[in-house]
């Protein structure tokens, strides 16, 4: 029987710019058919591109191929575009990260997912419908009718990606090809799309080419995997081989970069409170069309936060994390309760490294606006302390004269953790600081915060939703769920025997089960 | 994005501003004749090699008139361009930034200037101040207000809610810093490219006025106060019709061409 | 360039009227079809209402000419004929007019003219009580109807003139108020109108006199003056009068062009009142300085003729060709007079002029150019016609301006009353006793001879005074598509449908 | 429904407003209703008892509100210059202007929306620039020289209508229709340029869009992904910029209704304005008012049709 996939030294070159860059450099995979391969390396690795060639989608003529593509025996480089397409979405299926953006914001979930069927069958529209409600039901969505009915923003991120894959297996396809599905989910949701995975690939028979820059999230998934780094295809194996011994340098460094759970430092004795919250009730008026309503975000929260200690917040997206952060804060005026805060200009760094710095002005500008507006200090002054304060944070003097446009992802992180310390605060609110960035970059600026927490007694209020992450940082961890505090604790207690379900739910869905700690 | 066809773009842009700002810029000093000079004999006289661009009913020769024209044309754009661009984004500014009560009427009184024909609102000022280039230019001016208040409001709404907003909140920024130190340069590639467009509009409406007899007086000449006495002449000179209507078109196309390229993007 | 006009249309008895330069009449090879038909370009629609005694505008007045006719009516040559009165005598000293009436003049809705419609009309115009509906009529003492076949009109004192004012509409005494329907004795009658489009008239089948012989006229509105040459060439309109050189000059030669005179005074009228042109040396000078032949060329391809003072040729004895040399372009004698004035390197003015009349915006232009040699500065400042006549007029708010002034009336009075000093029409504050007193002269005179004299040496003052730059009378063209026949210049702003006809 | 009745609400202020606005633009404009109407040689005393007639010689405030209130009623006064009330008037010439703006719409609909898809259809070949090109000179040219220039070319030398040879509807409907096209053509020009560009823009902008990959992966041939899945996104803001063209549009069309010696909304409303004739000119204004709010709102009702996302 002839391989399902075989891919053979496949090259991708990029022509838009005046020099032509290649992307990919020879790429060989194999699959058989029900095989689960994962695909694994960074942003900038050339996954993706590999991945959107094999699904014939690099159709664009600034995009030259070589090498061979062969599915079932038929290389797609070179056979018609009829025949590529009579393929494309029949035999092969892809789906994307942003399921917002994927589907089609103007048109019905149902007509979206049955144009598979539309072009490939000649099934009469009853038939259609059926099959598509059928699908939906398949991927585990309850009263599919009502689904098949709405537009996709009125879906969950879960639900919509759910959806994308009925669409995409609704003709058993025999290649489903996943680009990194699951990470613009929350945890919980995360799990459930992996677990679904697994059961098309049983039950259809459906082999999966995973594509992901989350090991952990591979390593639960596939069989194989191969890593990428800068175009090559660095190391391949099965999963265990990968794991336990790992060939490549690289692929060591990526392994340790996974935050281990297993640290064991003691615990910090807390100080006196430095800042905290009085049963603080906070609430929008959301104007849903012609009725308005009132969102209730916060439902009375009380906390301190202690000297020189990391106080991690955990909780899924919507469940009011960052509102507490404004709050605490100052930015957003609560109705009930009062914030105290013992010392001024405690500051804030924020998740999106692109909308957290002012793209029209310099490295060095933005850091010293914070001394322009709350100090008296000299121009002088101020270029020395940011100069200081850039070396502090790993980067050299010469960035200060850059834009941001100009940095990199982890880069920009640095620059914001720098304008943080202008003012030496003594509590900087750290909302989801890292988990824009590539599992390297995470590393290295988690390990700088924790320097800056060891040498400049700095304490954070550290949110994340992504629970590894606050295991290795926090002392004292708070599990948050539709703007209620379920749970705190110190970061034993909540690992080791978590009280409240929903803690536990979490847990499981992260792979930290109380069992054994991967 | 296409490099070649931006530069396509851009190139054609600059060379035809160069055919009309060129001798609109010379003409403030220095016009092959006088723009006024009568001369009976050359009444509307054809193309020579003298008369590039023929004479006029006055004998007057056309290209000293058309460059002399254009750059009272230009003026009056420039005029109303600033005072539109400036004061719309003001407003722009305040009504996006602290919306409200602010935003709600100032966008009513938008909504009012957009059914107001700005026809009437010049024919006030020119009734009440008085016809030339500066009564011309506040006219347009006013009338181009609500149109910078509604792109530069947008703006501010986008903007406001990003995250580097917040952080200079936090760095302890004013309001007022953060509307124009702040959020204001960011605008800067939207903002430059309706000046361009906005540019095109003023001397569309000016050509406009002048055309219905409202605009700049006799004898110094605009564009458009050109294009309509030419118009009497179009069958036994047309020549003095094309040119002028040429070198408006040709103005109006380089500044969108330029605006089009996507070098400020 | 009709400005200023007379409500009543009345005609004193001219000796020569103005020779037609042209005449357009040809052969009269009159073919008398039914269902014919002639566009005629008006260049602004009748908005100023349709009652002929109250219609202001000349444009008005020349089409009701063809719907409405008085007991008299004058003809191409200006002479008074006998219209809806079939007879009438003047007694002895000028104070009573008696008029028989012509017998069986049909009105347009059929019913026939009787002594008690004049009787009502005349009243009509004489006002009621106070104020004078037409401002003429205020000399009549009373009209009486003794039989009902004459009809006498009583004035408060002699006035040999007062025939001319014997033109005023005839109207049905129960329809006086004209301006929605229009029903009069003329050969054309009102059928309808769409504001801004068109005037369609019809003519009258049982019209007492000879009939008209174009079936149905349309009255087209061409406002934009830039577009009437291209609504000849496409041939949506027919005729078409007071046409520019220019645009005579586009046409081709489907049309023929018709050259008379518009019968006005075009100068550039100087506010007496302001300095510096209170002084007579400044206006002297000012004249000099104007080149009238330039003017001619540029503004009507030196189509044209001069005139010296406030008369024009149409008004035959009174025109005085002499008075044009008073001032023949001196330019040295011009600064000579400029600096014995005190204004040695010349001064600066402005001058207010009306922005929709073409002419007089090019001729202003023309003498910015001109004076520009005698180091004085002008700056031209155009406004909407409403300003010009509520701030120049009116307002008298203005330092010069260039106009034509024409007569409502061929009477010498009509166009040098204006000049004495109290005269509520007197735009240019001109104040000079010794034209006053002249002037007063004249209109006392009974004899033909003496008054003819008087007005001679009232003008005669005017030009030496150089009260204005008087330039010229300007020429009227009219574009008649060579399709029809019969245009006849009128001295007056007349346009007699009833002539025209198809060759 | 409350959202219908806010913006009824805030229409009526809005022209409350321009009302107001317009009456006190007359009151400062110089000019006498009285002196225009009765001429030079009226006396003073007829010029008073015909400004009286006009009730002119009321305070400025007594007199907006009786028009306010005639208005309210429906009755919108008499046009001093055509003694006939201003209702009728506006009434009988509403079909001209309105069938120039229609027209125009069509055409540029017809015009624009073609072109723009085939040019973006065929993006970067040289149809594409081509047609880019003729859009960029044809959004050069100022609408009275384009009027000027379709009247020499069209009227003149291919004789297809006699310029100025305007036939009014109840006439001859056919060859009003026939006369009409031109004008609209002038109007719809440069405003079918703006749309194609808008159009053409919006539809590359789309093709960057995550739902287009999605939609080729499923085998779509890139036809149906161009017309079934991008054309129904990129139409927003088409339909929004169409609702405002309409509403510049009745500026375009005072200033071709002179070119082309149409007798419409606009020409009257260039004349009274000159004529100091108020009644007619507030009249104007008003229908000018309503008509830009209602289009706007109709712009609103169209795009949460058309675009699920923005609820009603």
């Amino acid at each position: 029987m002839s391989k399902l996939l075989h891919v053979e030294d496949l090259n991708i070159e990029f022509h838009d710019h005046l020099i032509p860059e290649t992307v990919v450099y020879d790429f060989d995979l194999d699959m058989e058919p029900g095989e689960i391969v994962g695909l694994v390396g960074e942003s900038g690795s050339g996954k993706s591109m590999s991945a959107l060639a094999v699904a014939g989608l690099l159709s664009r003529h600034d995009m030259k191929k070589r090498g061979v593509i062969e599915f079932e025996g038929k290389n797609i480089l070179s056979c018609s575009r009829s025949e590529l397409r009579e393929l494309q979405g029949d035999e092969i299926c892809m789906i994307f990260q942003e399921p917002l953006t994927s589907l089609n914001p103007v048109k019905k979930i149902g007509w979206q997912v049955e144009e598979g069927l539309k072009i490939h069958t000649d099934m009469s529209p009853e038939e259609r419908k059926k099959r598509a409600i059928k699908a939906l039901e398949d991927v585990e969505i309850e009263d599919a009718q009502r689904v098949y009915d709405s537009y996709p923003h009125e879906l969950s991120g879960g639900m919509r990606q759910r959806v994308m894959i009925a669409a995409a297996t609704i003709g058993n396809p025999k290649l489903l090809i996943a680009d990194e599905p699951t990470t613009a989910l929350d945890v919980t949701v995360q799990s459930q799309i992996v677990e679904l995975m697994k059961k098309i690939n049983r039950e259809k028979k459906t082999a999966i080419l995973f594509i992901s820059h989350d090991l952990s999230l591979v390593s639960a998934l596939c069989e194989r995997v191969l890593v990428m780094k800068g175009g090559y295809v660095v190391e391949s194996g099965s999963v265990k081989e990968i794991f336990e011994s790992p060939k490549e340098e690289y692929t060591r460094k990526l392994i340790d970069a996974i935050p281990k759970c297993g640290s064991t430092e003691d615990l910090v004795e807390n100080g006196e409170p430095l800042a905290g919250m009085k049963d603080i009730n906070v609430s929008f008026i959301k104007r849903k069309g012609k009725n308005k309503e009132k969102v209730h975000v916060l439902k009375d929260i009380s906390l301190d936060i202690y000297e020189g200690e990391i106080l991690g917040l955990v909780g899924e997206s919507g469940c009011g994390k960052s509102t507490l952060a404004k709050t605490l804060l100052g930015l957003i005026k609560p109705d009930t309760g009062h914030v105290s805060a013992k010392f001024p200009n405690t500051q804030m760094i924020f998740q999106d490294p692109y909308g957290s710095l002012n793209p029209s002005k310099t490295v060095g500008f933005i850091m010293e606006e914070p001394l322009r507006n709350l100090t008296d200090k000299t121009p002088e002054e101020r270029y020395a302390l940011s100069k200081e304060m850039i070396e502090k944070v790993g980067l050299s003097e010469e960035f200060l004269q850059r834009y941001p446009s100009e940095l990199s992802g982890g880069q920009r992180q640095r620059v914001c953790i720098a304008t943080a310390l202008m003012l030496g605060p003594k509590l900087i609110i750290a909302d989801e600081p890292v988990s824009a960035l590539d599992v390297t970059i995470q590393a290295e600026v988690l390990k700088l915060m924790m320097k800056l927490h060891m040498e400049m007694g700095i304490s954070f209020l550290f949110i994340s939703h992504d629970l590894r992450v606050v295991h290795q940082m926090c002392d004292r961890i708070m599990v948050m769920k539709d703007g209620e505090i379920v749970e705190s604790g110190d970061r034993v207690k909540i690992y080791e025997n978590p009280s409240h379900p929903y803690t536990k739910e979490l847990l499981k869905s992260a792979g930290l089960g109380p069992g054994g700690v991967k | 994005m296409r490099s070649k066809k931006r530069d396509f773009n851009f190139i054609l842009g600059i060379c035809l501003l160069a055919i009309t700002l060129i001798p609109a810029f010379v003409g403030l000093f220095w016009t092959p004749y006088d723009p006024e000079k009568m001369d009976y004999s050359m009444k509307l006289a054809g193309i020579s090699i003298r008369h590039i661009y023929g004479c006029d009913n006055f004998g007057r020769d056309v290209f000293s008139r058309i460059m002399s024209g254009s750059g009272i044309t230009l003026l009056i754009a420039v005029g109303t361009v600033l005072f539109g661009s400036i004061l719309g984004t003001v407003i722009g500014c305040f009504t996006g930034y602290y919306g409200g009560l602010i935003d709600e009427c100032l966008m009513r009184i938008n909504d009012v200037a957009l059914a107001f024909p700005s026809l009437l609102l010049a024919l006030v000022i020119v009734s009440l101040m008085g016809t030339g280039k500066y009564q011309v230019m506040l006219a347009l001016g006013l009338a181009f207000i609500p149109s910078y208040a509604r792109i530069v409001r947008g703006e501010y709404l986008r903007i406001k809610n990003l995250d580097y907003v917040k952080a200079a909140k936090l760095a302890g920024a004013s309001d007022m810093r953060i509307m124009f130190v702040h959020i204001l340069p960011n605008t800067k590639t939207v903002l430059f490219s309706s000046v361009l467009i906005g540019f095109n509009n003023a001397i569309l409406a000016e050509a406009g006025l002048s055309f219905l007899g409202i605009g700049v007086q006799p004898p110094d000449a605009s564009l458009g106060r050109m294009l309509s006495e030419a118009q009497a002449y179009m069958f036994t000179n047309p020549s003095y019709v094309l040119f002028t209507g040429c070198t408006i078109v040709m103005l109006i196309l380089g500044f969108s061409l330029l605006s089009k390229a996507k070098r400020w993007q | 360039m009709r400005i200023f006009s007379k409500k009543t249309l009345a005609l004193i008895l001219a000796s020569s009227m103005a020779v037609t330069l042209c005449s357009c009449a040809g052969n009269k090879a009159k073919s008398d079809n039914t269902d014919s038909l002639i566009t005629i370009g008006i260049p602004q629609d009748l908005d100023d209402g349709l009652d002929p005694h109250t219609a202001e505008g000349a444009g008005t007045r020349e089409v009701l000419f063809n719907i409405f006719e008085g007991l008299v009516k004058p003809d191409s040559n200006g002479d008074l004929k006998c219209a809806v009165a079939s007879d009438y005598n003047i007694n002895e000293d000028g104070t009573v007019y008696t008029f028989t009436l012509r017998d069986n003049v049909k009105f347009h809705d059929g019913s026939t003219v009787t002594v008690e419609d004049v009787k009502a009309s005349l009243e009509k115009c004489m006002g009621n009580g106070d104020e004078p509906l037409v401002a003429s009529f205020g000399e009549v003492l009373k009209v009486e109807t003794p039989d009902d076949k004459t009809v006498e009109v009583y004035l408060k004192e002699p006035d040999t003139d007062f025939l001319a004012n014997m033109t005023v509409a005839i109207l049905p005494k129960d329809h006086l108020d004209a301006s929605t329907e229009l029903i009069g004795t003329g050969p054309y009658k009102f059928v309808s109108r769409s504001p801004q489009e068109n005037i369609i008239l019809e003519s009258f089948d049982d019209y007492w006199g000879e009939k008209a012989n174009i079936k149905k006229v349309v009255l087209k509105v061409v406002a934009d003056a830039d577009t009437i040459v291209m609504n000849l060439e496409g041939g949506s309109v027919d005729l078409m009068a007071r046409l520019s050189t220019s645009q005579a000059s586009q046409l081709s030669d489907k049309f023929e062009v018709c050259e008379g005179t518009m019968n006005l005074v075009q100068a550039l009228y100087l506010n007496n009142a302001v300095e510096p042109f209170n002084k007579k040396e400044v206006r002297q000078a000012l004249c000099y300085a104007t080149d009238i032949k330039e003017i001619m060329d540029f503004v009507s391809d030196g189509k044209g003729t001069e005139t010296g003072s406030s008369m024009f040729p149409a008004f035959g004895k009174y025109y005085m060709e002499e008075l044009n040399d008073t001032y023949n372009t001196d330019l040295d004698k011009a600064k000579e007079l400029l600096s014995e004035a005190g204004y040695p390197d010349g001064f600066e003015f402005s001058i207010t002029v009306p922005g929709n009349y073409k002419q007089h915006v090019d001729t202003a232009q023309v003498i910015k150019e001109q004076y520009k040699k005698i180091g004085v500065n002008v700056n031209i400042n155009l406004v909407e016609w409403d300003t010009w006549l509520n701030d120049v007029y009116m307002g008298r708010e203005f330092e010069a301006t260039v106009i034509g002034v024409d007569a409502s009336q061929l009477t010498a009075s009509s166009m040098l009353q204006r000049f004495v000093s109290d005269s509520g029409k007197n735009f240019i504050n001109y104040n000079n006793p010794e034209y006053d007193e002249t002037y007063q002269k004249a209109a006392a005179s009974v004899k033909d001879d003496e008054k003819t004299e008087y007005y001679k040496q009232c003008e005669r003052i005017l030009s030496e005074d150089a009260a204005n730059v008087y330039i010229q009378d300007l020429p009227n063209l009219v574009a008649v598509n060579k399709k029809f026949g019969g245009y006849e210049f009128y001295p007056l702003y007349v346009m007699d449908f009833s002539k025209l006809y198809i060759k | 429904m409350k959202y219908v009745l806010k913006k009824l609400l805030s229409c009526i202020i809005t022209l409350f407003i321009v009302s107001f606005l317009v009456f006190a633009a007359f009151a400062l404009i110089p000019g006498d209703p009285a002196l225009s109407k009765l001429g030079t040689n009226a006396t003073q005393a007829a010029l008073d008892a015909m400004r009286h007639k006009m009730g002119l010689d009321r305070p400025f405030l007594v007199r907006y509100f009786t028009w306010l209130f005639d208005a309210v009623r429906g009755n919108f006064g008499n046009s001093y210059s055509y003694s006939m009330p201003v209702a009728s008037l506006i009434l009988d010439k509403i079909p001209i202007t309105l069938t120039l703006m229609v027209y125009s719409m069509i055409l540029m609909v017809v015009i624009s929306v073609p072109a723009g898809v085939y040019a973006s259809y065929k993006e970067d070949t040289p149809v594409d620039r081509v047609i880019q090109i003729a859009n960029q000179i044809v959004m050069a040219i100022p609408p009275f020289f384009s009027g000027i220039l379709i009247t020499l070319f069209f009227g003149i030398v291919l004789k297809l209508f006699t310029p100025g040879g305007f036939v009014s509807l109840n006439a001859n409907p056919l060859k009003f229709l026939g006369f009409m096209f031109f004008p609209a053509l002038a109007v719809a020009l440069p405003k079918s340029a703006m749309v194609f560009n808008l159009l053409y823009t919006s539809l590359n902008g789309e093709k960057k869009k995550d739902y287009v990959r999605t939609a080729y992966s499923r085998g779509n041939r890139s036809k149906t992904v161009f017309f079934s899945h991008m054309l129904k996104n990129a139409s927003i803001p088409t339909i929004t910029f169409l609702g405002m063209a309409f509403a510049d549009m009745i500026a375009g069309s005072i200033i071709i209704e002179q070119v082309f010696g149409i007798p419409g909304l606009g020409r009257i409303l260039l004349t009274s304005i000159q004529n100091r004739d108020y009644p007619v000119v507030t009249g104007i204004i008003m229908l000018i008012a309503v008509t830009v709010i209602i289009s706007n709102m109709i712009v609103d009702i169209i795009y949460k049709i058309v675009d699920p996302r923005v609820d009603a």
